[in-house]
């Protein structure tokens, strides 16, 4: 009998087991899983968002080099990021930088991290690598030799973002010191923005700056970026609580709700203004809101999303204003939209925040310290983005010269960087036969035939 | 024979070509180009910029005919192209000394008489 | 004994206990989270794929003006829908309308509704109610001016779409009724169908309309557009089973298949009538083919979706044709594409309609009496819809016109709405400077320099 | 008491049971159909990312047509595998064909395979079927005539890729065998690869090849459709591991790495050719990084993938050197692209395989038996897909001519295929009225009235 | 010295190009535009709209020469141009009173002859 | 009267159009045309496929001047649109019988005098 109970017992215990192997410990979660392999092809997807925001607001004749400023970070930022990037912004390290302990992806295996695969937390944090890198080109379009500028956004991302990345997501003392930054307000959008202001600085000025109109040359595919972005956004803020649960859930309604208020601030900025709100207007509005919310996503009620989105309008409206009045061609104006919607997303975040979201009380809910925090946050990030960028600037300038001469600058970029144009019709083309022998050649002549109307 | 040269608004090229295919004038060569006269400017905003813009698109038209054409072509693009606003556009005529049809190697006047077919 | 029994048997409470714990009552599902996240931010990028559809079928002179009728409804009807119109569509409210319990988004947390966050299925029905607003949009552009088209969409948002919402999914008389309406085929399409028809008959032809020929200036756009709805839609419809389960893949494969026979039978058709198969026609036919299956898309085997697909792109393609015989002037077709399409996707609904497959049996099943219920569903929501949109638009006239005039019509909505266009290349385009005092001035002059070509 | 034991005993069995319920046997996983579901959506992106990858590299005169080869394919071989290609690829059948079991998607439901529903299963095969036959289609653009390539696609969906499919996937003889392919490089394209190139020689050389220069009309939408492609891709890799699991995440982390390594490669190599990185270059280089880690995505570590990327750019790169100098007309290089870029990588999976990964080992982990079952799998399908492909187009050829004259070669394909243009201006286009009797008419004349400028 | 003007077809300018520069002319302007001439239009559709279009797809070249060259540089044309089927195009001769090349400020004879380098 | 047609760098326009401002010739038309004269061609490639752009990107005025401004116009532009580098472009001056204005019907001189409003 008193086996039979305790067989029974035994069973039971089986029972048990059986239903912890129902729940595990959070190991790896499939649905955590399925989220984070979205989110990090959502924020991948960004990479393009930005080359066609930008391409789409610059001159046909420097199009393809605009947009390939963005696409070539995939390579070069994408690689130096696997190699020893992320290593040393999520290695153990110490307060200011990682280690290499996972240096060319070592130890980057298919155990948890969190509730996710390591390998997919590792793909995750590279997106944002390779996404901010392209922020920077905003600023210099139109001049920067294409050489000099990947090597800047490779080293960049080595020297500044890496670590500043670590300061708050790996470990290092911004985290420590309890600053809130649910998606990277500090480490992509005000360090990206200050690094592009000191490279517009650095590089100098274009070619009839302040001279001609340089007008955007297909705003269509402005606003396809700005979509791009914004779709690809839920991942950025969204795929930031690491897992499929209500704080995804509410950063990724906040994602939506910002942009939406800022949206309707600035077409009324714009209209009291201009009398017109205008498309280029509205696809910056989409960017800005966004950039604001990004380090107040998780920690916010969706209301203060809303608010923030509508208040965060006002200071990059008017840095742009008042930018296309000064002699800083910081080009697309990252500064304004980057740089100073993230430090008022920053702040604001010390603001809003409120632990019932998520995360700690921000000066609306009692806690004005926190604000402080943010504040510390932002002027750390803004001093080592600043400098680093610009010894890193400097450095390769002794080098290589930064910018495009003013002839290069005038036949446009595509041609002098790429040899290749965004738009041909074929008109007047050439054709440069290099024929394998083997072959019958087309025509007598050595190397040339006519070229034809396409 | 004269080359006449009309610079016109692009949403009256509509009732030019119908005002010349009724004057039977039916050969001619069309391009899309920028104009600078007498109107006031367009403002647009880029962002932080803004821009005056100073050229305005125009159609132009170029109808090579043998003198007795000459009056009608004229006439008909006058009436057709013309709104009484600022900006309706001029008509230059131009002296042509010899006019070649490419497919027949014709000249002159023959060159510019509608082939039958 | 007895005890040590009942030491078992409360053992094996707990274990049951845990084993519920690992399966809890429907709270917030991870798995159906992750699917809704990803659903809505599909249905998010529709209103940019509305907006390439459109702005790539109006000429060149119009496509920004097109483009932003779409890109500012996620400002004007987002933050309606979050101040008023989700409370007014799925507050408990009575049979006609919703109450003000979620007004201003409270109440809306991270508590489940259903088995996902709150405040998530609020963000996917806002995604709902921004890209229903800018389909209306294709039957008065070329001509209604931005200001009074924003107040429409707003307050038709409010007024229209918040009420039928209600009627269908928020527990309203029509749900009551039987109907089904499985993403919206009332709710948004024929809804929108009708509003647009109502809206270009209200606000008035085009210039120049049936005199010349209006051609879509960017037919790769048109297409784009269509990829991305086509991309979108998976969100729609799948997302509409608010979960992740057997009733999102059907629904999913559905929407996959329908647009597919749709092509091959409007490709045909346009053969036959044209002797060719037109981009212009793909695009819109796929289009149609996903408007056919909304309704149904979860109440259907696969086999009814190819067919339903199928049978449903001669309506539409009729209805071109026709339409553009008549004066009615309504410009990208959303009443032959949106509305015909919605409603014989409503009707063939209570046709296929399969309770094997998830819901009710329709006549084709035995059930004659849904095709009934389809059936006032339709005529409900086209009187509702053509009284109320016809009431709003004849309100905002009173105020202020409708139509741009013909001169701002001749020089293109998006230099006359907006201040800007499309495509530039800066020639001739003179800079106006307002250089801040503190900087040297770029130029002797006071205001103006010269403007050079990009 | 024994029957109150027994009662303990019966209440056990229950929570075992209970517990069993909470951690079902592998049926359907939402979390699973979650990641499923999206990926099946981005696969189904990935058709107009080849639309607009081609469409962008063509000549302005042939983009719609180049496109809509893209855009049709969704009804053509979508239909046709709803029909007859999924079961012939999946139904059990043999060792090399399925059988009609599944027909007209008859036994498709809603119960598992693997952990998902099947009709989902089904989806996600169907968007791989619709990709695959559109690769043919840079090949032949701008000059193969629309019907009968679309007679090609959908006969070669059903007699090539159907075969193949059920090889590799479908239970059939290089399953058997072992050859390793994650995600599609014999199936997709080394297949799609030896047919184009047996298009492109049967289907004949365009006027004027090698005599006049064919340039690409729009760079940007080439960068565009390889960016739809590269975040498509994900789904069709990650989502190749059927599970939302730890080899969703490999897959997916090599699926990110192995482009970038070649994006690098192929600038440098593009730099020391030419003198310049270019932007057509890069969109190239990331498709070919995709193609030649698609075998391998499952199986390999991430390193490898990046060692993988690197290499795999070397032949493709200098494959499109050889061909340029050729007389073959493979368009836009699909033999360069997918063809060679599919045998690096599927041979090259035979080298890096790693059992710690997933799979088998390959060559450099012990195994060079691997090496030989890939170059199998390779060979067979190569000699496959080239003989069944020529006679195909052998017999379409017999009922109706496959290439375009030179007229309308040389009034461009939209034209002459479509009855339409990518790009109008309305400039000089006669409006043809067929008013509605009951209509007013227009105008007095019958049939014209003036067309006008856009 | 006149000024030639020649409208051709697009897929002509290839060859056109060619036999200028065996004429040894080498410096010229060229344009796209749209004619209008004896050619049957094309018919398009766009959704329920048709339409004809009556202009189609021109070059046009405008050359500079000096008074023996005018021969040679028809003759170059027509020959190149010519494809026989309707729609090939015309040459306009026009004369001008002066040339200027803009880099030296060198007037008429000496304009027009291309610069050594 | 005359018509002057003048071939220019596309970044000289800015500078020839202040430039004329200045010699108050008003009334212009610009298009957007492709030259060939002497200058270097740029390489370009296109995955395997090398071009040589023979064509160079220039703007093309077309001014209707009365005989006194002939001489201002041309030296405005000559200055105004000089590098001193090949491919600096030419001016031609045609004669032109008869200018009318569109908007008002005036013929000649008073076709080419800016309207005051
Ligand atoms: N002197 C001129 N030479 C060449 N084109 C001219 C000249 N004057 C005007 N035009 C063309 O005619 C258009 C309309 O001229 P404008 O002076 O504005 O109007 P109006 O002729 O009605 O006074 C201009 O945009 C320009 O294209
Ligand atoms: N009288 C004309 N003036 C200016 N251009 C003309 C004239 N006639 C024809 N053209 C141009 O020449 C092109 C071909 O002319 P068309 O009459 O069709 O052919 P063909 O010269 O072979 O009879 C037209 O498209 C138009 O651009
Ligand atoms: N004979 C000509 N007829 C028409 N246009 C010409 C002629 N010669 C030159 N051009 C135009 O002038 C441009 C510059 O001419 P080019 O000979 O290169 O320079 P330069 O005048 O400085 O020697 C050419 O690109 C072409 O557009």
């Amino acid at each position: 009998m008193v086996s039979s109970v305790l067989s029974a017992a035994a069973l039971l215990a089986a029972a048990v087991q059986e239903a912890a192997a129902a729940a595990p410990p959070p190991t790896v979660s499939p649905a955590d899983t399925a989220w984070m392999l979205v989110s990090t092809a959502l924020v991948l997807l960004m990479t393009p968002g930005v080359a066609f925001f930008y391409g789409g607001l610059v001159r046909a004749k420097n199009a393809l080099n605009t947009m390939m400023m963005c696409m070539a970070a995939f390579g070069v930022c994408g690689v130096i990021w696997a190699v020893v990037g992320y290593s040393l912004a999520f290695g153990t390290g110490g307060n200011y930088l990682g280690d290499f302990s996972f240096a060319l992806l070592n130890n980057v295996g298919l155990d948890a991290k969190g509730t996710i695969p390591h390998v997919l937390f590792m793909a995750y944090q590279a997106s944002f690598a390779v996404v901010t890198a392209t922020l920077i080109a905003g600023a210099i379009v139109d001049r920067m030799r294409f050489g000099p500028y990947l090597a800047f956004i490779g080293l960049w991302t080595v020297f500044v973002y890496a670590p500043i990345a670590h300061w708050v997501w790996g470990g290092g003392w911004l985290s420590k010191l309890g600053v809130l930054d649910f998606a990277g307000g500090t480490v992509v959008h005000i360090n990206a923005g200050v690094a592009a202001t000191v490279a517009a600085i650095v590089v100098g000025r274009r070619k009839d700056f302040g001279r001609q109109a340089m007008l955007p040359h297909n705003v269509p595919f402005a606003l396809l970026g700005a979509a791009l972005l914004y779709f690809g956004w839920f991942g950025f803020n969204g795929g930031s609580a690491l897992a499929s649960n209500a704080s995804a859930s509410q950063a990724f309604a906040a994602t939506m709700l910002a942009p939406m208020a800022t949206l309707v601030v600035w077409m009324l900025l714009d209209y009291f203004r201009n009398k017109h709100a205008t498309a280029v207007g509205a696809a910056t509005a989409i960017v800005v809101g966004l950039v604001v919310i990004t380090p107040a996503a998780g920690f916010v009620s969706p209301q203060s999303a809303l608010f923030m989105g509508a208040l965060g309008a006002i200071p990059s409206y008017y840095a742009i204003v008042w930018r296309s009045r000064t002699r800083l061609d910081d080009s697309l104006d990252v500064l304004a939209g980057h740089g100073v919607g993230g430090m008022t997303g920053a702040l604001l975040t010390g603001v809003f925040a409120d632990a019932a979201w998520g995360g700690t009380n921000g000066l609306l809910h009692g806690n004005p310290g926190q604000l402080l925090k943010q504040a510390t946050g932002v002027a750390a990030t803004i001093v080592y983005s600043a400098i680093a960028s610009f010894v890193l600037l400097k450095a390769i300038a002794m080098v290589s010269a930064l910018a495009a001469d003013a002839r290069a600058q005038g036949r446009g970029m595509d041609i002098s960087q790429h040899g290749e144009e965004a738009y041909t019709n074929g008109e007047g083309a050439l054709l440069v036969l290099e024929t394998v022998e083997a072959q019958p050649a087309a025509r007598p002549a050595k190397v040339a035939t006519a070229g034809g109307v396409a | 024979m004269k080359l006449i040269v009309a610079i016109i608004r692009p949403d009256k090229l509509n009732d030019v070509l119908e005002s010349l295919y009724r004057a039977e004038v039916k050969g001619l060569t069309v391009s899309r180009v920028l104009g600078h006269g007498g109107e006031t400017d367009a403002v647009e905003t880029y962002r932080g910029t803004t821009v005056k813009m100073e050229l305005h698109e125009k159609v132009r038209l170029e109808i090579g005919v043998s003198n007795p054409f000459i009056e009608v072509t004229v006439r008909a693009i006058l009436e057709a192209a013309c709104t009484g606003e600022v900006g309706d556009g001029k008509i230059f005529v131009v002296p042509v000394e010899n006019v070649y049809r490419i497919r027949t190697k014709e000249k002159d006047e023959a060159a510019v008489t509608p082939a039958l077919h």
